[in-house]
């Protein structure tokens, strides 16, 4: 793996609370090469949060702090808003975790991903439609001159998911930074769209970040492995060998998935009591 | 000590209703106190209240007393606001003034904002031609002229600010209607309401239980910032002779007596004139304040 | 004798008919699942028994008693529904204290303090969290919350829509433990919505397919963990399932 | 699953082919498309009918409760009996209030509003008369208020706590608190009488009155017609000053509401999505933030026009403006009952129609509302 | 500033119902009849004081035939161009008479009918003969015939623009027909009275091309309108905006006393306010002179009897002051209890209410409470004439500039009962005048010298002055904010006695 695309250091996100300041992140550090990792945890570790602060985009009263972020060579801390602007989406870019909500909801679908590819080149009218529809229909929407005019609330969820991820792929980014995307799709579609995002990575050596609780497919499908709880990275591994995972958490996490020839008569849950002491 | 009064209210599980009831009361004075124009609305309206209550403290002459010889003195050491065309102190009438515009101001919110809100949550409810019915009576009184509204109901009932104050109260109730309405149908269909419903709760106890404490927050903050225009309201009674019976100290007819000195005695309409707008705006900065601290889309979860 | 019965039902919104004769038997302390597509009309089944669907022709029964469409408060205390999302099924502005009494209230049923924290105990919450608001309580404490609530009125029969979708393994995991304990200890009856295959076999004793508003299939679960299901659609199902863990 | 249809989510196909059980609601669709629509336009006439119909009876209810005697707006303090009896017959006041009702009801419908007996003419040539008047002030007002104030609350959101933001608002609750005469007042003895900045009272310096024919009554439309503008220009400088004040109320109140939509939209999620695309701040706020909120600020806007277009009596008076405010309340204290109740349907038509089309503009500007 | 040939004032004119002269019985509208109309005999200007020939040069009155015979004036012509004739006055007197508006009962109080006003007026070539039947003198009937529904029309244009049998009613609300200086150009209520000059006026054209009247209802919007000088004059402003103009050399400021007399009476249809010790001890109770130096100065003087000061059989005398002292007294002394409550209606405009307060405060003084109830003219009038109030603070000017017209109205009430409506101050406070006073209004009436009747009304005055529920506080003046540059307007001591058309600019 060469220089890595995005390095962090001492990651650390703060919401002022009525009771102080609370860290949702604490000083998270990893790096990134052209390689997909995934970042996995319950519900509220902190998963979204450090998506978002790579992008500049934790809103106020929040506050990002580190030691180190920076993207290719590019000290993001420093950067202007408007230098920040010119990263956003062309090099980075993240597919948000909500369809319903983060699609704007009086914009057509077409007209919100021609926007992300215009927002960074000079193109003919001609070729952004033509390269709009390309897009869709290599997210696997069947029909993708009508489904362009639709606006989101006239879209499945899972749909909107499809949307969203051709949204972020179109200005054909360095970084992808991908928050449940799959969640809303059945189990062949979601197949189906990794595999484009997977092609990308190879055909253009693209980074990924891939936000999930979903332990199985991020085990599949990812590299390498972080896992997530109350805003600290507990455990690092490469993703085949998720199922030796040693830290209790991690374990914890897989033991409590159920099977299809589940016969146990109680699923084991997280004693957090086992690593909270720590 | 007091840290251990604060820790007490901001506790996370709270062993009892009333330290949970007083604990989110103080999350949110804690969270309108950082909030500076709120805090000055909190002061001016809790010097409205103690104005009112001190007034013959306060005031350093008696209101009603008339001095023809005193008569449109500007503002001095002896008399603060000047007097006026009766040689009246303004001072003292401002001060007394308070009270009939606190009367007015918490009646027309007692009166108007219940009924509004019962009515736009029954409809909203219940859909339906309850809520065609109920909502085509809103629209007619929305659509009525306020002001001769409030005129004929003046004109019908008598002058005096309780007829005032159900005038203006009839011609405000449609705009919470529509609002409690819109709130109603949002929450209308939600899951916690389907909950309740599937308990076998009857659609009073829904209603009055349920929706309308979900409204109220928003009906709060409407009405908070609705103040200025019902004391302008009542103002504008005053001007037309038909708000407090003389000698009443009503800023509002104070204003609208005053106003043909505006050219050369300019104390005497503006005067109570400045009373309406720091009070006005105390119960904007208020509304506004309560807006950014009990809207329940962003209140909620904090 | 059966708790639960669904006799050619079929159920509309407006002109829009969204399932077709369905029928389902379920004994009393069964735990059976409704699995299929989505969209195909399971929470519409579960909204039509517990009154939110008035919309329908055919009968429902509980305890061989049949059921008027809308809600009734008799049927109320005989079966409960517990939604799917413990975000949205929590009314914002009343502490856990006040949605549990609310039940009891209701139908006046006293000792309601007592009650209350029985409900809380059976289901693992706190006493701490009693004077809690839902903002303050995480997803899965939710969940428990509205459990509890379908519990204090100590109904036979629970409906339940995806009652762990919208949580993440180690909280589902707690919530499918709870569940499983109150149907032993309370003598429950569930009808539960999922779209979760290994759910099913954890918590399920019979399963039925639907798809396109109509049962395709109805079979032990037994059957499904060995994956033996006829219909093609529901052979799909186990397969994409079965494929997805490792 | 079957096939690669990407309607997963919603790819069930309603059934609604006469089936096995028919239940009252089902019903074959396609004549009932045009039923439905016949339905709802007649619908949509009769609650118009009926809300007109509704206005017009608490009107001339309130009307007869208010405790002046309309016959003496007709005869006057010192009529003898006789005149008075005669007048009041004539007034049709002898006949039982319901009688009187269906009566001026039946007028109506056929296109008579009756006389006003404050000002001796038809209500309707009046009104033709007065509300032009009170149109013109309140259109150059609630452009004034959308002008200034939706820039105003989008910037003011847009710096959320800053200087300016609390500025502005402290500028729009100003709008809310400040009595209207007040400022009116003030405003004409400085920019008036002090600067001589705008036209004084009255729409038109008084030796252009009557030099165009009213067509549209409204003076700046009829000047132009009539290629005179100079006296385009006078109306234009008389209107400056009313307008502004009106214009400064609705502004407080637009500018307010457009902060707070601005708020909860720049709160949404899909803000942050177009930010994530690295869209320019500029559009972030005009394109993503302000355009969804078109609909609830025309609903606004409409509202506070047609509250404009009630006439502010206390505006009209002190800056002479002959319109609809002031005749109705003249109108009323002299229990002219006729003016009253023409005046206010056209206050309260104005207030429907305004309230159906903005209505219409949410269904064209909306897209979820189609 | 305004073109030196036209006149700008500003005025509050939406009293104004109709300008038919038929009809016309506001005071606004009386000015416009006074521009626009002449009469038989008037008072003009700019002597108002004395009844002038008008539309008649000379005038015979046979008292015993009960008949005055008119000659009319040669060579006059309505501004339509149509010459002044004969038929015209009959007509304009009998279609008062038919219409029977407001006004009417100012020409039918001469026994005129509509069956029976062909038979007492008629033409006589260029003569106008006219009788009249009732108790009353020539003199009063050429006070009657000089009064605004006496106004002359012009018949053949009037006739032509009849629609329905209205007698030219609605016509006449949008345009004039009469002979006076001036003509109507543009009437728009509670808007403007556009006013051009007649060139062929009989009494000379008026300097003035135009005049111009505009509503304006604010007295604050009035004063800034005559301080920029984009109107001539300023009629409505109040005693503080007149003192603040006192330094100013553009303006000047004239005051003419009024007719109008303001009063305060007591409903004798309430037993509490029958004793009389409440009505004399009322008189010690209104101060006088604190009203009148301050918000009421120039604009009210005190005055004591109901017939105004300045013209003939006014009673002058102001016996009563200010003495709450003497008011307790004369209640103690006839053992009333205080503090009573009464209320006061009042019409809720300046100097109204501010008058109703100081009376409030100063009867408070001798435990007589007020309690004011402000109300609309037409609500408080209704109030009025079902005899529901208690106290009423209002104010009277007579319907012609005969002395009878008031004594009428405070003097005479010979039946108080419910159903014999009167507009008199008398019946409608429920005051069942003593005979002896009756007989005395109804004596004056009839005396035919002039002396000895103004006499008789002094003493009724006296009467009234000294024991009745009704008190006389003020006589109204009018005070008029004028441009310098304004001379020559004219205003006499009603609304019918302004005059714009001697009015010339420096
Ligand atoms: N505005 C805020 N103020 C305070 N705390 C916040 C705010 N926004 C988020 N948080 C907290 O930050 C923590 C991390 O949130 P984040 O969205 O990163 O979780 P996540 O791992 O993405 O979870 P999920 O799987 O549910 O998406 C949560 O505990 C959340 O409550
Ligand atoms: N209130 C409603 N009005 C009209 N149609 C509705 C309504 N609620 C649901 N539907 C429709 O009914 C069908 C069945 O919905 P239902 O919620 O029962 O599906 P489901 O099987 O529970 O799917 P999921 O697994 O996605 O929850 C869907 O096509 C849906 O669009
Ligand atoms: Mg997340
Ligand atoms: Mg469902
Ligand atoms: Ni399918």
């Amino acid at each position: 793996m060469s220089k890595p695309l995005l390095e962090i250091e001492n990651l650390r996100v703060t919401f002022p609370t009525p009771r102080g300041d609370l860290d949702v992140v604490r000083g998270i550090s990893f790096a990134l090469g052209r390689e997909r990792l995934g970042i996995v945890g319950e519900s509220g570790s902190g998963k979204s949060m450090t998506g978002r602060s790579i992008l500049k985009l934790i809103r106020a009263p929040g506050r990002v702090s580190a030691d180190r972020l920076s993207f290719d060579g590019i000290d993001l801390r420093e950067l202007s808003e408007r230098r920040m602007r010119a990263i956003r989406g062309a090099r980075i870019s993240m597919v948000m975790q909500d369809p319903k909500f983060s699609l704007n909801p009086v914009m057509t679908i077409g007209e919100q991903i021609a926007e992300a590819l215009l927002t960074h080149k000079r193109l003919p009218r001609r070729e952004v439609s033509q390269r709009v529809l390309a897009m869709l229909e290599s997210v696997r929407i069947a029909d993708p001159e009508r489904v362009a005019k639709l606006y989101p609330h006239e879209v499945s969820g899972g749909m909107g998911q499809r949307v969203m991820i051709a949204m972020m792929l179109i200005p054909e980014p360095d970084l992808l930074i991908a928050d449940e995307p799959t969640s809303a799709l059945d189990v062949s579609v979601q197949g189906q769209v990794l595999d484009i995002i997977d092609e990308q990575i190879r055909r253009k050596g693209m980074g990924l970040i891939f936000i999930s609780h979903d332990l199985n497919l991020v085990s599949s499908y990812c590299d390498r492995i972080l896992v997530m709880n109350t805003g600290e990275i507990v455990e690092e591994c490469r993703a085949g060998e998720l199922h030796n995972a040693t830290h209790p958490y991690t374990r914890g996490l897989i033991a409590s998935i159920p099977r299809l020839d589940e016969n146990r008569d109680e699923l084991p849950v997280l004693d957090r009591s086992a690593w909270a002491a720590k | 000590m007091s840290m251990t009064v604060r820790a007490w209210l901001i506790d996370d599980s709270p062993s009892s209703r009333l330290q949970a009831r007083l604990g989110r009361a103080w999350r949110i004075c804690a969270a309108l106190m950082r909030n500076p124009l709120a805090v000055a609305g909190a002061v001016i309206i809790l010097t409205l209240v103690l104005t009112a209550i001190f007034a013959p403290l306060i005031a350093t002459h008696d209101p009603l007393k008339q001095d023809l010889a005193q008569r449109l003195l500007p503002p001095g050491a002896m008399n603060w606001m000047g007097t006026d065309e009766l040689g009246r102190d303004i001072w003292s009438r401002v001060v007394h003034g308070a009270r009939i515009t606190l009367v007015i101001v918490v009646m027309v919110a007692v009166l108007a904002a219940p009924a509004g809100l019962v009515l736009g949550a029954v409809a909203g409810y219940f859909g339906g031609w309850t809520d065609r019915i109920i909502m085509g009576v809103t629209d007619i009184f929305l659509s009525l002229p306020k002001l001769i509204l409030a005129l004929a109901l003046v004109a019908a009932l008598g002058p005096g600010i309780e007829n005032a104050v159900i005038a203006i109260a009839i011609t405000t109730w449609p705009a919470y209607a529509r609002i409690a309405r819109a709130e109603t149908l949002t929450f209308k269909n939600s899951e916690f309401i389907a909950a309740i419903r599937l308990q076998g709760a009857s659609a009073a106890r829904v209603i009055l239980g349920h929706v309308l404490p979900l409204c109220t927050s928003s009906m709060i903050i409407r009405v908070t910032l609705d103040m200025a225009g019902i004391i302008l309201t009542a103002a504008g009674l005053g001007f037309l002779g038909l708000g407090a019976q003389p000698p009443l100290p009503e800023w509002g007819a104070m204003i609208a007596r005053g106003r043909t000195f505006i050219l050369d005695q300019w104390w005497v309409a503006t005067m109570p004139g400045f009373a309406i707008v720091i009070v006005s705006l105390g119960f904007c900065f208020l509304g506004d304040g309560l807006r950014d601290v009990l809207d329940p889309k962003s209140g909620g979860q904090q | 004798m059966t708790a639960l019965s669904l006799k050619d039902l079929s159920i509309s919104y407006g002109d829009t008919r969204i399932t077709h004769g369905v029928n389902i038997d379920i004994a009393e302390g069964e735990s059976f699942a409704l699995v299929g597509e989505s969209g195909s009309g399971k929470s519409t089944v579960l909204k039509a028994i517990a009154g939110l669907a008035p919309q329908w022709a055919g009968s429902i029964s509980a305890f061989g008693k049949p059921r008027s469409h809308g809600i009734d408060g008799h049927f109320a205390r005989a079966c409960q529904m517990v939604f799917q999302d413990p975000y949205g099924s929590l009314h914002p502005r009343k502490t856990v204290d006040a949605t549990l009494t609310e039940p009891l209230a209701i139908h006046g049923v006293g000792d309601r303090n007592a009650r209350v924290e029985t409900a809380m105990t059976s289901v693992g919450l706190d006493r701490k969290f009693r004077f809690r608001f839902p903002h303050q309580l995480s997803g899965g404490q939710r969940q428990r919350v509205a459990i509890a609530r379908a519990l204090v009125l100590q109904p036979k029969i629970l409906l339940l829509d995806e009652p762990t979708s919208a949580l993440d393994v180690s909280v589902q995991a707690e919530i499918l433990n709870l569940l499983k304990r109150l149907r032993r200890e309370q003598n429950l009856t569930f009808l539960m919505v999922t779209h979760n295959l290994p759910v099913v076999s954890f918590l399920c004793d019979r399963v039925a397919v639907m798809r396109h508003g109509r049962i395709v299939e109805i079979a032990d679960v037994a059957a499904l963990k060995k994956g033996e299901l006829q219909d093609p659609y529901s052979r799909e199902l186990i397969e994409l399932s079965a494929d997805h863990a490792d | 699953m079957d096939g690669g249809g990407e309607l997963k989510d919603v790819a069930f196909e309603p059934d609604t082919t006469a089936g096995a059980i028919v239940t009252a609601e089902t019903k074959s669709q396609a004549p009932n498309r045009a039923g439905r629509f016949l339905l709802g336009l007649g619908g949509f006439v009769l609650t118009v009918a009926l809300t007109f119909l509704g206005l017009l009876a608490i009107t001339f209810f309130i009307g007869r409760v208010v405790p002046i005697d309309p016959v003496l707006a007709v005869v006057g303090d010192r009529a003898p009996r006789a005149v008075y009896e005669a007048a009041r017959i004539e007034m049709g006041l002898d006949q039982p209030l319901l009688v009187q009702f269906f009566h001026y009801i039946g007028s109506v419908l056929s296109g008579d509003f009756g006389m006003s007996v404050s000002t001796g003419k038809p209500v309707f040539e009046d009104l033709k008369r007065v509300f032009p008047a009170t149109l013109e002030m309140a259109t150059i007002g609630i452009i004034i208020g959308v002008v200034v104030g939706v820039p105003m609350g989008v910037y003011a959101a847009s710096r959320q706590g800053s200087l300016m933001d609390q500025a502005i608002r402290v500028v729009g609750l100003l709008g809310y608190a400040v009595p209207a005469f007040w400022l009116g007042l003030v405003g004409l003895a400085l920019f008036y009488a002090r600067l001589k900045w705008v036209g004084g009272p009255g729409r038109l310096d008084i030796f252009y009155d009557g030099l165009v024919d009213p067509v549209s009554g409204l003076i700046l439309i009829d000047s132009l017609i009539a290629g005179e503008t100079d006296i385009f220009f006078n109306a234009l400088w008389h209107l400056a000053l009313p307008s502004s004040v009106l214009g400064f109320f609705s502004l407080a109140y637009i500018a307010r509401m457009t902060r707070s939509f601005m708020l909860d939209q720049l709160a949404q999620e899909y803000v942050t999505t177009a930010r994530v695309k690295g869209v320019p701040e500029r559009l972030v706020i005009w394109r993503h933030a302000f355009r969804p909120i078109r609909v609830p600020l025309i609903t606004v806007i409409g509202l506070s026009y047609a509250g404009l277009l009630e006439g502010s009596v206390m505006i009209e008076t002190i800056f002479s403006w002959p319109g609809i405010g002031n005749y109705l309340t003249t109108a009323l204290f002299n229990a002219d009952m006729n003016a009253v109740l023409g005046a206010t349907l056209v206050v309260g038509a104005v207030f429907i129609g305004i309230n159906k089309l903005s209505d219409v503009l949410y269904r064209v500007l909306d897209p979820r509302a189609r | 500033a305004t073109p030196a040939n036209a006149l700008v004032v500003a005025q509050n004119i939406d009293d104004i119902v109709s300008i038919d002269p038929a009809e016309a019985y506001e005071f606004s509208s009386g000015e416009y009849v006074t521009q626009t109309y002449d009469r038989l005999v008037q008072y003009d200007a700019p002597d108002v004081k004395t009844l002038a020939p008008g539309l008649a040069t000379e005038w015979v009155a046979d008292d015993a035939a009960r008949t005055i015979t008119f000659t009319l004036r040669d060579g006059v012509k309505f501004t339509s161009g149509n010459p002044l004739r004969a038929e015209d006055v009959v007509y304009s007197f009998k279609r008062v008479v038919a219409l029977n508006k407001a006004p009417a009962f100012i020409l039918t109080q001469l026994g005129w009918t509509p069956e029976n006003i062909d038979e007492m007026v008629k033409t006589d070539g260029n003569k106008v003969v006219v009788k009249y039947d009732g108790d009353f003198s020539s003199a009063f009937v050429l006070n009657v015939l000089a009064a605004r529904p006496a106004s002359i029309i012009d018949a053949v244009t009037v006739q032509a623009n009849e629609a329905n049998g209205d007698m030219g009613n609605a016509w006449l609300k949008a345009n004039s027909a009469g002979t006076g200086p001036f003509v109507l150009k543009t009437f728009r209520p509670a808007e403007i009275i556009n006013l051009v000059a007649n060139p062929d006026y009989f009494g000379g054209a008026p300097a003035m091309k135009t005049v111009i009247i505009r509503h304006v209802a604010e007295a604050a919007t009035q004063q800034l309108l005559l301080d920029t000088g984009d109107v001539d004059i300023a009629k409505n402003l109040t005693p503080d905006q007149i003192k603040s103009l006192a330094g100013k050399d553009t303006v000047k400021v004239e005051t003419y006393p009024q007719a109008a007399v303001h009063f305060l009476s007591f409903n004798q249809k309430d037993e509490a306010l029958q004793p009389e010790a409440i009505w004399d001890a009322a008189r010690y109770l209104v101060d006088y002179k604190g009203m009148t130096d301050s918000f009421l100065k120039g604009q009210m003087q005190t005055h004591q009897a109901f017939w105004p000061s300045g013209f003939p059989g006014s009673l002058d005398d102001t016996p009563y002051s200010y003495d709450p002292a003497k008011a307790k007294q004369i209640l103690a002394d006839a053992g009333i209890k205080t503090p009573i409550k009464v209320t006061l209606d009042v019409i809720n405009s300046t100097p109204f209410t501010d008058m109703a307060q100081s009376l409030q405060a100063s009867f408070a003084e001798a435990g007589i409470n007020f309690e004011i109830i402000p109300g609309t003219g037409s609500q408080v009038i209704t109030k009025y004439r079902a005899r529901t109030h208690e106290a009423m603070l209002l104010y009277w000017g007579p319907d012609f500039m005969d002395p009878d017209s008031n004594a009428k109205a405070f003097a005479f009430n010979e039946d108080n009962s419910d159903d014999n409506y009167q507009s008199t101050t008398t019946w409608r406070n429920g005051w069942a005048v003593p005979a002896e006073m009756n007989a005395a209004t109804k004596a004056a009436r009839a005396e035919a010298d002039p002396a000895k009747r103004n006499e008789m009304y002094v003493d009724l005055q006296k009467k009234v002055q000294e024991k009745s529920p009704i008190v006389v506080m003020f006589q109204a003046a009018t005070q008029v904010a004028l441009a310098t540059n304004v001379e020559g307007y004219v205003n006499g001591a009603t609304s019918d006695f302004v005059f714009y058309r001697l009015v010339t600019k420096k």
